[in-house]
């Protein structure tokens, strides 16, 4: 019998060799696939293209790729909060692709849904725009936005079933699954593996055909970027 | 001349009763603060929240419950959790009744750029050119003057542009805007409490327009 | 305040008048709004374009208002099981755009998203082809196809909340959510309505910022079109 | 010649471990009740499941829960329920890895007639057209002659098109078959048991091409 379930990071990254394409969910530090990433930097796979929304900071998150030089290329919407990245940059060292982020998104959905392009409005008249088709549809300019082509998708869930099912806690969903779905392999960590049947039908979020392998992940760290609280 | 609490005050009366808005980062985030009690507003936040609350109390923060600015929140009764693509659907299909935010530049026609400082760290976009192109009623919160003196209502933005004629109202240290992005030029609608006309005209470098009489803003 | 809750059938369909555009959620019988629509035909609206995946059997759901002669034309993707709908589309009475399934989904979902067009490859190289615009991508064919616009959008959920937070219970899911998002108004009707907070934010497949009207219907007959029974 | 249940259960051999399927209306609906119970296959039902059980028992059917062809049917564990839009979402990016449907006509190129006769009532494609364009492994299931006796494995097809150069395999009462969508052409593979190639031949209006030897049905 087939099982997607595997028993760590270690064997859930088989195959993700140097150059490829990976996209990683996650918004900010919020609900990143801490596990995955940390076996990436174990093994020093290099050269890859990084699709995420973010960048992660210089010592957690995608910061830890960006600071062993794995990363060659990075797309993302928003990419602050990290000198290493900076520095990078500046250097020439690495690539940098600047998406909207509802683009970002809807490329991931794109992808998912089998719809090789889509239209937005967002970038029309910006930098943005350059060398992409623009069509007028109603009155209103939109840019021909491509969905995404990645290697792996790798995303981190609240719970998961055996079967791939996976729930989404608040908003570490985010990114994860639109990403699930757009992955030519796709790999789920989850917080909390459980049985078949245990979780409601009616609640799954990414539906376990999206998902190729799942894993329970260890030592979630769940990192706080911005801890804000209320004044008295 | 208003501060920060100011201008958010100001905007906070455009807010209007079952109104779903979006509130960027920066002053825009103030406006939660003004928002009158007898009505009914939901906050969207960009990573997939709808009915944002605020800040949890110490020691309730949770790592999985986080704004678009990367700040832990709360959420409200009848708050909803959706993906980013159903989020940035909702805002690309005018669901969303309101966006707040800032500015580096505006220009008389309603181009914004507020992104991008070229030979300074590009940081991203984040979603605010997918905002900006979608929303149908954007107010912008700035200051009218950088620190150098110079005016940020322009002619033409310089800066790289984050959107283009999406801009119809802008609050400012100064005065409330509206823009005419058909003809160009930025209509002056109110000033701030003590600020005369002139001194307004003289902070605007692109096309001023100004009728008789200027209310003074009710805060 | 601004008060989403309408006390019935009645009052959610104010507006709705002769001649425009609605969807009806629901897959064959299962997940329709029974209320709105026995609402529509105690009152007559005529001339209606209807857009659902199915046209109701004879004495149910659109059956019903195609009996009264109320609907103009229907965009749907399978419309048998249906003796009057045939009637009325062989005298010319009844006007009909047939629809490939995902096709129909996917064109809501895209007035729901903000997306003027969506590319499909299902139809290619068929009639319902005609007239589109073709596009290659990657070597292979899809059709432009446009978002819907509808007046209303009538959508039968499980659960809701007075925000107008939506949950469906199993398949009578379907185009629910997709319709939902994609009306200019859109009505829920609700099995039933619960207060705010009584539903988990990470179980609402519907966020109340899609939904303008809803209510709490009553006399639900949830008819079953094809019982069908394990054998022995 | 085989019956509808030995179309199904020929069929039902070309399903492998950890397969997703979608089972189309008729013969193929049968094909649920031959696949091996050593090997683990969730069936896609696209009007939004995964998971997809037998019938209920008499008694416990649920309005709520219908398969495709709105028959009442159940939930196996680990199941998931989804919109129609992420239903035909996974169907056009090819996460179903086999499409099981009916046909009245199939061309020697692999185009596929199955959802109108022109001069009788239309019902609808419903989603024919997207899993044919969409899916990478489609086997169609029919009868391979009509009642007058014509074959419906034609050079052309002369009813309207559901898919263009779609098909790969075809599994009739009286054999199974490869398409040729480059060159044109039945390629037989399978005789069903008992049944000669002269009379699967006379049998394919379409190009017909036979090895020397072809083995009959393991059933």
């Amino acid at each position: 019998m087939i099982n997607k379930v595997v028993t760590d990071a270690g064997a859930a990254i088989a195959g993700i060799t140097d150059g490829m394409t990976l996209m990683l969910g996650g918004f900010g530090l919020c609900g990143i696939p801490e596990n995955c990433i940390r076996e990436i930097v174990a093994r020093g796979i290099s050269g890859l293209t990084c699709i995420s929304n973010n960048a992660g900071v210089d010592d957690f998150g995608i910061g830890l790729m960006l600071r062993k030089r794995q990363v060659k290329k990075m797309i993302a919407s928003y990419v602050g909060e990290n000198a290493e990245f900076e520095r990078q940059l500046l250097t020439g060292e690495l690539e940098v692709e600047l998406v909207p982020q509802g683009t970002l998104a809807t490329r991931c959905m794109a992808a998912g849904y089998g719809m090789p392009a889509i239209f937005t409005p967002a970038g029309v008249g910006t930098e943005v725009a350059e060398g992409k088709e623009v069509r007028n549809f109603g009155g209103k300019d939109y840019l021909m936005e491509m969905a995404f082509d990645a290697d792996f998708a790798i995303v981190k869930a609240w719970k998961g079933d055996t079967a791939g099912n996976l729930v989404y806690r608040q908003t570490a969903r985010n990114f994860n699954p639109v990403m699930a779905m757009a992955g030519k392999i796709t790999i789920a960590e989850v917080e909390e593996l459980v049985p078949v049947g245990a979780l409601d039908p009616d609640h799954i979020h990414t539906p376990g055909i999206y998902v190729h392998r799942i894993f329970q992940g260890t030592n979630y760290e769940k990192r706080i970027e911005q801890r804000t609280v209320r004044g008295h | 001349m208003l501060d920060k609490n100011g201008i958010a005050k100001r905007i906070a009366k455009e807010i209007k009763d079952g109104y779903y808005v979006n509130l960027g980062i920066g002053i825009p985030t103030l406006v939660a603060n003004y928002i009158p009690e007898n009505i009914n507003v939901v906050l969207q936040s960009e990573n997939g929240l709808l009915g944002m609350g605020p800040f949890p109390h110490a020691g309730e923060e949770d790592a999985d419950l986080i704004n678009a600015g990367k700040q832990t929140i709360t959420m409200l009764p009848g708050s909803a959790i959706f993906d980013s693509a159903m989020s940035f659907g909702m805002i690309r299909s005018q669901k969303v009744d309101l966006t707040i935010l800032g500015a580096m530049e505006v220009s008389e026609y309603g181009d914004i750029a507020n992104w991008k400082i070229p030979g300074k760290l590009v940081k991203g976009m984040g979603g605010a050119m997918d905002l900006v192109a979608s929303a149908k009623n954007i107010i912008v919160a700035m200051q009218q003057v950088n620190k150098a003196g110079e005016s940020k209502l322009l002619r033409q933005c310089t800066l790289p542009l984050t959107g283009v004629r999406c801009i119809r109202k802008i609050v400012t240290e100064l005065a409330v805007f509206e823009v005419d992005a058909e003809n160009g030029g930025f209509h002056l609608l109110e000033r701030a409490p003590g600020i005369s006309v002139d001194e307004i005209r003289n902070a605007t470098a692109g096309k001023f327009f100004a009728p008789v009489h200027v209310p003074e803003m009710d805060l």
